[in-house]
């Protein structure tokens, strides 16, 4: 089954050559056929090979160049239940946004299929490679679509600020990420993650890895939005096209954190791995963004801009997950990726519903207007307490597993900080989806700042595919929690994946892998604290949202006190995100210096 | 945020990364004692296994061929992405004014030749690329750099049809997804993917190498046609194709 | 026999490689800008070529020669373009 | 000279940010981008670097004559490629912006903030 890996990036790649030649050719109707089955087709290999990852690793040497005497020569696909998965819920996410892009774009639709084919392509790739420069590869290929997706709309300018704002602060992401390649293969004449991790095992670490690790992993965070390397997201993803949006939110954000665990566990465990201090900042960076961008999110009335703190919120959760550095974290946080996925793509799709419905997308411009759509109101309540992660809701036990690697670490302040985070999230989204679909609250609030621009999209949709996909996308987020035996499987795929020593002897001298344990087909339980947390996150989700609808009807010293306490914080939040590139890159190499100066001071001596 | 306080935001920082390149910097074993292995070794074998004499070709189009086949595609990715961004552009040059056209004879015929030869150098860098130093994208670039010169100097007709996507479209699809095929087609053959199928030929001839001629060529055609794409959509913005009619004046 | 005249040659090349970087970032008008990272490009080259590496120094050549001017005097021929049509409008 | 080619590379890198984050110009800034990827290109042939080296094409020498890295050529030759590829998306949405705004300073495009 070593043929599956290389499939799954040649198959939409080549279905992306092959559709801008014969564009000319073939029908419209029989292009979208095929851009849509390549896809697909791509999302069930990927089931496949899960399948078969669960009980061997499969690697897949390029050229046939085997590793000689443990020298690793070419560059490989190795492929565990956790990157099968991976695969398979980034090809699910954008099978939907195409099947959802049918009717919903038609300008220039031969240009846009072709680029999310090969988004899809180097997503997969990058999920599976085990080669340092080979990551970089894709990560570039991903970003240069995703850059001129993101500026699919040209006619307004606020896609063009957002492109350029993604793809400066991204291509110095990249910058950084090949210097770290450079000083890594200066140390250990080595591309392979199994090979360099291997080198790093023996010998001191010294300042040049301490450094390497910076930039490495800087490159990856900046991609995945997490602070204060995440100004860029909200700006990218309030002004693509929905289905461009489901697509960045849902996986492609999430990508910098599959780089961050891929290559902590193959590379840099060896040579930090007995103490605490790599994962303490990534822990400490994850709960810094859950709670800031919950703060951001429920200070938003675009909708777009709304789910982009969001998303912000939930990668941070993720990265305080694999900040852990324990297998419960990391499962958590893979099933997290799961369920917020889906979940993200389904909000993102309604707000797309919207958007065709009324022409615009503000929460307060839209105030009652979408009262009696039952079909998108369902889809975006269940999103959202999903979302929040109201027990076995969604990404709760994603949620509970990462509880319990904080607990059984002996930090019990973690769990309240990240509820607290995706209470802040789920309270905006709430908040909205009443005032939308309800009609409750008032029709206006200056704390929600000013509207933003926007211009209808084509109105020639087939509403009720559109309805369709995100449904089918929030029921199968909302289920992810109480699928049998998932929890088990994602805690099995986690313990190997942290599995260091194990990995690399399958990879580089190709020894056979031990025994599956058989896991049990039930739903996995959470403690007791998950369940108290996570039904306090609900409650306090719900009262935030009344708050924010029915703010003016508080007893007047309760609002005084809050507009003294809140104004100035409120103002400076803002000033911070001034969708200036400049101050971006001035953000960029400021957070880069701290987390190397850190870890400088932590790990060094 | 003020331009003061992004700026000391900045110094602050640009302060610390150099602070952290210069640790780094520490550690490096010094200029030109590098220990390898990984290059030392692909310079032993790939000459033996693959009789390709350009070790970075071979390096390129063989053992890191997955890492070619993403740069291949990057550049697709961008053709296709600029042209996407630069749509309504280019739909709003039409009320744009027209170009002077070069009319001086000596310009043209300067133009002309160095048309030629930039032809030629670029045919000559694809060819050789596994032997010498040269390859796909360097001759790619060339190639595709004389084509527009001769649209620079020379009548615009002379490059409409160049200009033609309906022309350039499939030789982009044969390129980029040429070296996918090659691909696959060794993985079909039960080996690996971009396996090197065909025969190795003599070092140092064109006939050598085996896949990586044939990737090479793959390259060729996708980097000329993405270049020629690229730098065309961004003249096309500036110059204005003459109308028929005034074209033969 | 090359090691005497070589390190001299490289760092030169280094030097004028790291004089050029602010040269190219300190011109800020894009026109004149174009023209010093041509320059620029060009100690690369000379660089990439003492540091045994023809294969790169082609490429950048290429790059710095046709890739970046083309592009970069298209667009600030665009801009500049559009500012003079205003201008005239104006008067 | 043992740790001068790193040093330039470092000094290529923070010139060129310094570049994009106070440029006024997005062709001003498309370029400083380039200049700062090529800091990665000099660090990458620097460390590749081997005294008495020869470029790794062997034609007319015998096998196992001491030469450079060939890996990190290749890679450079990839690095060349994505600036390409970048300058190009960046002054692509240059021109937009300037369609649609009449400035090409990116402190002035300020559409969406807060």
């Amino acid at each position: 089954m070593t043929w599956i890996p290389p499939l799954l990036v040649a198959i939409p790649l080549l279905t992306a050559a092959v559709t801008a030649g014969l564009d000319h050719v073939t029908p419209r109707r029989l292009q979208d056929a095929i851009v849509v089955a390549a896809s697909a087709a791509t999302t069930a290999l990927a089931f496949v090979l899960l399948w078969h990852a669960e009980s061997r690793e499969v690697v897949h040497w390029f050229g046939g160049w085997q590793p000689r005497h443990g020298v690793a020569l070419g560059i490989d696909f190795a492929v565990g239940p956790l990157a099968a998965g991976m695969c398979a819920v980034i090809g699910l996410v954008v099978t939907l946004a195409l099947v959802y892009s049918l009717t919903f774009l038609h300008e220039a639709a031969r240009l846009y299929d072709a680029l999310m084919l090969v988004a899809l392509g180097a997503m997969c790739g990058f999920a599976m490679s085990g080669d340092l420069f080979n990551l970089f590869v894709w990560l570039e290929l991903m970003a240069v679509a995703a850059y001129a997706l993101t500026g699919f709309q040209v006619e307004r300018l606020g896609p063009v600020q957002g492109a350029v704002n993604f793809a400066i602060t991204n291509s110095l992401g990249g910058y950084l990420f090949a210097i770290g390649i450079a000083l890594i293969y200066a140390r250990t004449g080595s591309l392979n993650l199994a090979q360099i991790g291997d080198t790093l095992s023996h010998g001191p670490a010294g300042g040049l890895v301490i450094v390497a690790m910076t930039l490495l992993f800087c490159g990856f965070l900046i991609k995945g939005a997490i602070v204060p390397f995440h100004l860029w997201a909200a700006d990218a993803y309030a002004v693509a096209p929905a289905p461009v949006c489901a697509v960045l939110g849902g996986v492609m954000t999430d990508i910098g954190l599959i780089g961050v665990s891929r290559l902590y566990w193959t590379v840099f465990d060896a040579p930090f791995g007995h103490g605490h201090a790599v994962g303490d900042v990534l822990l400490w960076l994850g709960m810094v963004t859950a709670v800031l961008a919950g703060t951001m999110a429920f200070l938003q009335r675009h909708l777009k801009r709304m789910l982009a703190y969001s998303v912000v919120c939930h990668i941070g959760i993720m990265l305080a997950g694999i900040g852990l550095l324990d297998s419960s974290g990391l499962a958590g946080a893979e099933l997290m990726f799961l369920a917020h996925a889906l979940l993200t793509a389904g909000l993102f799709f309604v707000a797309g519903i919207l958007h065709s419905d009324h022409g615009l997308i503000d929460e307060l411009h839209l105030h009652g207007r979408a009262r009696g759509c039952w079909a998108p109101a369902a889809a975006w309540f269940a999103a959202t307490i999903g979302l929040i992660g109201a027990p076995y809701v969604g990404i709760y036990l994603g949620h509970g597993l990462i509880d319990e690697g904080a607990t059984e670490l002996g930090r019990p302040w973690v769990l309240a900080l990240l509820w607290l985070g995706s209470a802040l999230a789920g309270a905006a989204l709430l908040r909205a989806g009443a005032r939308i679909f309800l009609g409750w609250g008032e029709a206006d609030d200056p704390l929600l700042g000013q509207a933003l621009e926007e211009d209808p999209l084509e109105r020639d949709v087939l509403r009720p595919l559109l309805v369709a996909v995100a449904l089918a996308a929030v029921v199968l987020g909302v289920a992810i929690s109480v699928v049998p035996g998932l929890g088990q499987r994602a805690e099995y795929a986690a313990d190997r994946f942290q599995d260091r020593s194990g990995y690399a002897a399958r990879v580089l001298r190709g020894h056979p892998f031990p025994a599956t344990p058989s896991l049990p087909v039930t739903i996995r339980h959470t403690s007791v604290e998950s369940l108290l947390y996570s039904g306090g996150a609900t409650v306090l989700a719900c009262a935030l949202a009344l708050v924010g609808l029915y703010r003016r009807r508080l007893p007047r010293f309760v609002t005084v006190a809050a507009r003294r306490t809140l104004a100035l914080p409120i103002h400076v939040l803002r000033e911070v995100h001034s969708g200036v590139v400049g101050d971006y890159v001035a953000w960029v190499t400021v957070g880069t210096a701290f987390v190397g100066g850190v870890w400088a001071l932590l790990l060094h001596g | 945020m003020s331009r003061q306080v992004r700026l000391l935001l900045l110094g602050s920082g640009l302060l610390g990364l150099g602070a952290l390149f210069a640790w780094a910097i520490a550690g490096l074993p010094a200029f030109g004692d590098y220990q390898g292995p990984y290059g030392f070794v692909l310079n032993r074998i790939v000459l033996p296994l693959r009789h390709t004499t350009n070790v970075v070709m071979g390096t390129n189009f063989d053992v890191r061929g997955l890492d070619t086949m993403g740069e291949e595609f990057i550049l697709y990715a961008s053709v296709v992405g600029v042209t996407l961004l630069l749509r309504d552009e280019t739909r709003t040059r039409l009320a744009e004014r027209r170009t002077r056209r070069f009319r001086d004879d000596t310009v043209r015929l300067v133009g002309v030749a160095m048309v030629g030869a930039g032809l030629l150098i670029g045919l000559w860098l694809m060819a050789f690329g596994y032997i010498t130093p040269g390859g796909g994208f360097q001759g790619g670039v060339v190639t595709a750099g004389a084509i527009v010169l001769l649209y620079l100097v020379g009548n615009h007709r002379d490059y409409r049809p160049f200009r033609n996507e309906h022309l350039l479209d499939p030789f982009e699809a044969v390129g980029a997804g040429g070296y996918v095929i090659v691909g696959l087609a060794a993985l079909a053959s039960g080996t690996a993917f971009l396996a090197n199928l065909f025969g190795l030929g003599t070092p140092g001839m064109l006939r050598s190498s085996g896949s990586i001629a044939i990737l090479n060529w793959a390259s060729a055609i996708a980097v000329t046609v993405a270049m020629l794409l690229l730098f065309a959509e961004f003249l096309e913005t500036y110059v204005v194709p003459l109308e028929p009619e005034d074209a033969g004046s | 026999m090359v090691l005497a005249t070589l390190v001299p040659l490289q760092a030169v090349a280094f030097g004028l490689v790291a004089l050029g970087a602010p040269l190219v970032v300190l011109t800020r008008d894009p026109l004149r800008q174009a023209l010093v990272n041509g320059i620029y490009g060009v100690s690369l080259v000379c660089l990439f070529v003492v540091l045994e590496a023809p294969d790169p120094a082609l490429s950048m050549l290429a790059v710095s020669g046709i890739g970046y001017p083309l592009v970069i005097l298209a667009a600030v021929a665009r801009v500049r373009g559009h500012e003079r049509t205003e201008e005239d409008e104006e008067q | 000279m043992s740790y001068l080619p790193f040093a330039v590379a470092a000094w290529i890198c923070l010139v060129g940010i310094a570049g994009i984050a106070t440029s006024r110009n997005l062709i001003h800034l498309a370029i400083c981008l380039t200049v700062t990827q090529s800091s990665s290109y000099v660090l990458l042939l620097s460390v590749g670097y081997v005294k008495h080296g020869k470029a790794p094409i062997f034609i007319g020498t015998k096998l196992g004559t001491t030469a450079v890295d060939p890996v990190v050529q290749a890679l450079t030759l990839t690095d060349i490629v994505v600036s390409v590829v970048v300058i190009a998306l960046i002054l692509a949405l240059a021109l937009d912006a300037h369609r649609l705004s009449g400035t090409v300073d990116p402190d002035q495009i300020t559409d969406i903030a807060g």
